[in-house]
């Protein structure tokens, strides 16, 4: 029962995870072309950045986030409007330097003693697949660090402070020209949902669930695809 | 705007207490060695200092409980405490606009005029001479037309040749001022020729006050002694006779009991032997110091009692004086004075 | 003077040592510039709108420390109440509290269910979070006490006497304030408020977590460089230099109008 | 004396503002801690450890500002270079940068493919990133400035001709600096030295984007707290608290005993 | 340790340029105004401002090119300076540990000792007095035994009394002391008693030397004239009569050309009327400004030439002088001493 497009107007502000902010961005010009009189602002932070705000009082019709453990303290707290879904999947890939210098394949090769390996922290979504991902394949890593965040994994990737880091597809996508990703047959036994949500507070709930269903539309998929992201 | 008042206040330590009353148009110099409370005093007038005891009325007015703005008081610092980023002009016209006066600039060049810095107004405080501040500093007090005025130590601050220019300035400027002054000095000769009247502070305490004349010849302590040049002794009069706690000295008055009793270094004559003749007081000396001063030498004596004297350089040279030379002083029982404790 | 100006020969080496601690990670940004790229970043209105909109909170949130701040150093220099400890303790707080945290603290002080804010809304119809305004909020909590211990101290380096000179000529407590301490204590404002303005400008973890991240209205300039540093990591280091730039042309601008001083 | 001691009215009311806007924030947290869970965190071994290196850190960083900011704050005061103005932009670098890009910075600088990192690497065999010297640098990189600025406007405030006396007495520039010119600007070190510390403890962008984040070594309270605020927020409200509790008994503690003032 | 310097010094617009020679155990005075560049003169020698020209030898050692401390020359600045975070002991100390010295806490509190101020050894220099305060300073610079001392104003600072005391005691100790001293002061008292040769600086440039008697009695400017007392004027002589710019006075020197003559003021007679008698000098003046002294009372009158009277208290009131009483003033020319320019 989506509105026909066009017959929705107005502002919408969508909350969404850091990691879909190239995308998001795109997504919202070619849906404002798309729909005339509308405006989709975005709000990009780390999830469960978002989700406080939300849980706050922030003035937000949808939630992207990058995990789903963030969008249900939202929905713990009634502030989702009937119920989340997820709409890309991102997995892990062991990303290392373009030429792929210490010769890493699998994920054995990663817990070498002379390879130094970053990760994200436990208590980061990425972090949370990478153990599972070692769980899976029996293997105990010796990170010499545990990122905060992909971003900052991947920095420390780029500038040869480590020579292998677990991180999304999405991320090794985005600096294509000087990582190289490597997939393993682990990497599905943790596979990281973005679930989306039309918040209950929406002031503008008939856009905000245009620009979901954009999301999840052709085009939508398209670009997120195109990103690294696997369309559900 | 006569200002009366019994000045009671502590800092640390210190004590002060100091009654005191200035009538409308006439001078009061407060004197004393370095602590005496004279700074303190003005403050407390100023109501910069808090008052912990007595009174302060100023033209029949009490203004103990009014904070400094509201007293109408002047006060020029020894520093001077110009505003260093304002320029002449704006610190003379500091007080006007503080009480919203109007004519402001007006007032002000007028004042700038009357201290003869017209041509200053546009310099900074730091770009003035000693003098040139000091004038500023009065100006910037008087133009508020102030009921009582305090000048701490006017004069400390500026070379010799300035300071008796500024003196002779300051002494036409007090003549024209209509309120009470307050003046705080370390030199009797401002005293001298500014103020009517003369308060000596020691230890927060009056230890003598008068006329300047009355004070520069009947000096109370030694400190003032010393300040006036006198040689001060204190002792018990009998038959025409002062018993010293070392020695004693005929005088020509005929009263009984304690008394002090002066004479000025010139009237101390010195001989190398025991002279014959008329000075009725005649005693062994030592001479410890010799410092010459113009035209004469001032000699510091041991003896009983020790002594000043001002002789000639010439007569220096005759009795070959040097620290340790054997003298007998003489003094005249018409030169000594004598009074009352 | 000629030669007491000069630095003791013991301490020319920390203090090389020192400059070149600062500076080596600057040559290093440099060094990595994609420097044909500038001409791009800045041509893009997005990045030249979060350049304003940092520049413009930075400049508020520094006025509205001046304003509340300098005002706090007098009360904190000159009474003694016995709650002065508390206070002086309160000051700190922003210093040493992550910027992370103090942004929720904020939403929990001035957000739409706040300690305070629920009135606001209630009351006036005013949110704070999520609006430039907000920003301009999460900036001055964060820079607030740089400006208070520098104009603290300050105050407690004048000579009170010109106060006092100031109180006979009949001045208030306001006059003499304005007229007399405020010009005096103007070198310490004025670095005390650059200190503040560079931390304003430079402030990241409250504004996002306290104002969000909506171009136009709340993405200053380190939330760009966040989000390019998700993407984009090159375009981050040129936005960061940008920044950079014109913070330190700001600043010399400043130092050269206002202090005269090199 | 008396009377001075008092603040204008007019002033009274946005210095209280200004406290209340720094406080606000601060009661929010605490309304919303779960004191009851406050002893579970102080008791975790993992919070007392992040809590321990915390401490050390920034103190170590601070001694560290103090031995290179004090000469280079001289530096900056005492001499004439022309080059003078290029270094006071530098010196205000770490303050604009957000403390991410300044992580950056720091790796392009000192990480094992830096300007100057390889060659320790290489030569010494020292790499600095994921060590716990690697969070001292980084906290050091934040807040020199700080010190920097603040003993700067220390030494700009004192009387010259008293290191003249010291230099007609024998005192070399050396023995000036120690015996005359640093007891004279000690308040202004202090002062810096606090507000250095406080930014060190603070430090988060700069740290985990440098030192990263490993228990232990390189996981300070804030990255604590930061991650805590992911799964746990109220756990993160704690630990914030705690940090602030010890900084600020800390910071009591040296003001009462090198200070005196209240 | 004879001080041999030509100081050459610029400081902004302003000039210094001091020819001078001290030899072992003498002092040398610097009076002038305000400004003049005393103390620009004393930070030359101790090497505190940089020499633009002229050299400076101490003990036949050039020192131009030392640093302040390599000089061995103690200064004791006007306010002291003494270090506040330093015990006073410490204060004495400072230039023997700055110079490793050894037994610094004997030497140190056997000086404190000569100054009387042992017992003040643990004291702060903010708890002392402003004697005390001098006497540490002196103390702090003579303990690592210059070769030269600078004293710049030693005694500005103190009150009168203490200022006599303080003056004497000073005194002793430049006896006893070996270097060569420089004395900057405002006071010609300080110059007389303490030097034994005075140089005169006005604008930066030497406008008078001699002894401190010779400059006293034989003053070349009208600040010398000021600071000594007397009445001066220049113009030219011819067959005993010397022509001024505004009148003329009558001599008794024979010789010819430009002269300066100088009397003092109590050689200047005043008279209602003009009378008639011996005196050579006698002209018509106007009352200007009338100040009170201890004893005689200063009359300053204009005329031509303008002259500076003192006369008895009676006389004044005899004469009921006032400003702008029109008077006769007379001198005698027996009185009036001329000098060559
Ligand atoms: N801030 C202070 N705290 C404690 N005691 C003080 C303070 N200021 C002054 N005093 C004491 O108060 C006394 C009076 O000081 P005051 O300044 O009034 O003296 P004064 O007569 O003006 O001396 P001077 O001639 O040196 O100016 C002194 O004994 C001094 O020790
Ligand atoms: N920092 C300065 N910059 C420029 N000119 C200066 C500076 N300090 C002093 N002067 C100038 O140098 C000249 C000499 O100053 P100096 O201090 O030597 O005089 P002084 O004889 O010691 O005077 P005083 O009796 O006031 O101490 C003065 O004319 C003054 O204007
Ligand atoms: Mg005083
Ligand atoms: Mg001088």
């Amino acid at each position: 029962s989506s509105p026909a497009p066009g017959t929705a107007k107005g502002e919408i502000n969508v909350f969404a995870a850091a990691s879909l902010n190239k995308t998001f961005t795109q997504l919202g010009k070619d849906f404002e072309a798309a729909h005339g009189g509308t405006s989709v602002k975005f709000n990009f932070a780390g999830s469960s950045a978002l989700a406080q705000q939300i849980n706050n009082g922030a003035p937000a019709d949808v939630f992207a986030s990058a995990a789903p453990a963030n969008m249900k303290q939202v929905e713990d707290k009634g502030h989702v409007s009937g119920k989340a879904v997820n709409f890309v999947t991102n997995t892990l890939r062991i990303a290392v330097p373009k030429g792929n210098p210490k010769n890493i394949h699998t994920l054995a090769d990663v817990v070498k003693p002379d390879v130094k390996l970053a990760l994200c922290a436990e208590q980061v979504p990425c972090g949370a697949a990478a153990k599972t991902v070692f769980g899976a394949a029996k293997l105990t890593p010796k990170p010499v660090t545990l990122e905060q965040d992909v971003s900052a994994t991947r920095t420390k990737l780029e500038l040869g402070e480590v020579d292998a880091a677990l991180i999304y597809r999405t991320d090794v996508q985005a600096d294509a020209d000087k990582l190289d990703g490597i997939d393993f047959p682990e990497m599905q036994s943790a596979v990281n949902d973005y679930p989306i949500a039309v918040l209950s507070g929406a002031k503008n709930a008939e856009l905000a669930r245009a620009w979901v269903d954009y999301v999840r539309g052709e085009h939508g998929k398209e670009l997120l695809a195109k990103a690294g992201f696997t369309v559900v | 705007m006569t200002l009366d008042a019994n000045l009671v206040a502590v800092q640390g330590d210190f004590r002060l207490s100091l009654p005191l009353t200035v009538d409308s148009g006439r001078t009061c110099a407060i004197l004393g060695p370095n602590g005496a409370g004279k700074s303190t005093a003005l403050r407390t007038v100023a109501g910069l200092h808090p008052l912990s005891g007595g009174h302060i009325t100023i033209a029949g007015r009490p203004v103990d409980r009014l904070s400094a703005r509201d007293r109408r008081v002047g006060l020029v610092f020894q520093d001077y405490l110009l505003f260093d980023h304002l320029t002449v002009l704006e610190n003379v016209a500091f007080g006007l606009r503080a009480r919203r006066a109007s004519d402001v600039r007006d007032k002000a060049l007028h004042w700038l005029d009357r201290v003869g810095l017209a041509d200053y107004a546009d310099r900074r405080p730091r770009q003035l001479s000693g003098g040139q501040a000091q004038r500023v500093a009065l100006a910037r007090a008087l133009v508020t037309e102030p009921d009582v005025l305090l000048l701490d130590e006017p004069l400390a601050a500026l070379d010799v040749a300035a300071r008796a220019h500024v003196r002779a300035e300051l002494r036409g400027w007090l003549a024209d001022y209509t309120g009470a002054t307050l003046l705080v000095t370390h030199d009797p000769l401002d005293a001298m020729v500014l103020a009517d009247e003369m308060v000596v502070l020691e230890g927060g305490v009056v230890v003598q006050r008068g006329t300047p004349a009355e004070v520069a010849t009947h000096p109370r302590t030694p400190y003032v002694a010393t300040l006036v040049g006198l040689n001060l002794y204190r002792g018990s009069l009998a038959a025409g006779v002062v018993t010293l706690e070392s020695g004693s000295l005929t005088v020509t008055s005929g009263e009984e009991g304690e008394v002090l009793v002066a004479f000025p270094p010139s009237a101390v004559g010195l001989y190398p032997a025991r002279p014959e003749g008329s000075p009725r007081n005649c005693w062994p000396v030592t001479v410890s110091e010799i410092e010459p001063h113009t035209g004469t030498v001032r000699v510091r004596l041991t003896g009983s009692p020790d002594v000043q004297a001002d002789i000639t350089t010439a007569a220096v040279a005759e009795l070959s004086l040097s620290p340790g030379t054997r003298l007998w002083a003489t003094v005249k029982a018409t030169e000594i004075r004598t009074y009352p404790v | 003077m000629s030669e007491q100006n000069r630095v003791p020969t013991l301490l020319l080496l920390p203090a090389l040592l020192g400059l070149a601690f600062l500076a080596l990670p600057l040559v290093g940004l440099l060094l990595r510039t994609p420097w044909d790229r500038l001409g791009e970043q800045l041509a893009a209105p997005a990045v030249r709108e979060a350049l304003w909109l940092s520049l413009i909170t930075a400049t508020v949130a520094t006025v509205l420390c001046l304003l509340l701040g300098v005002p706090l150093a007098l009360l904190l220099s000159r009474t003694r109440l016995p709650g002065i400890r508390l206070i002086r303790a309160v000051i700190t707080v922003p210093l040493v509290l992550p910027p992370v945290v103090g942004g929720v603290a904020l939403l929990l002080a001035f957000g739409r269910n706040g300690v305070l804010g629920r009135y606001l809304d209630a009351w006036f119809g005013i949110t704070l979070p999520f609006t430039s305004a907000g920003v301009v909020l999460a900036e001055t909590f964060v820079a607030m006490p740089f400006l208070v211990i520098a104009v603290e101290g300050a105050l407690r380096g004048i000579d009170r006497r010109y106060e006092e000179a100031a109180a006979t000529l009949g001045a208030g407590r306001w006059t003499v304030f304005r007229r007399v301490t405020l010009p005096m204590i103007a070198p310490g404002v004025l670095a005390g408020a650059v200190l503040c303005w560079a931390r304003a400008l430079g402030e990241f973890g409250a504004t996002i977590t306290f104002a969000g991240n909506f171009p136009g209205t709340t993405r200053t300039m380190p939330l760009t460089v966040y989000l390019a540093l998700e993407t984009d990591p090159q375009a981050a280091t040129v936005l960061s230099l940008l920044m950079l730039v014109v913070s330190v042309l700001v600043l010399a601008g400043l130092r050269h109008r206002w202090v005269g001083v090199q």
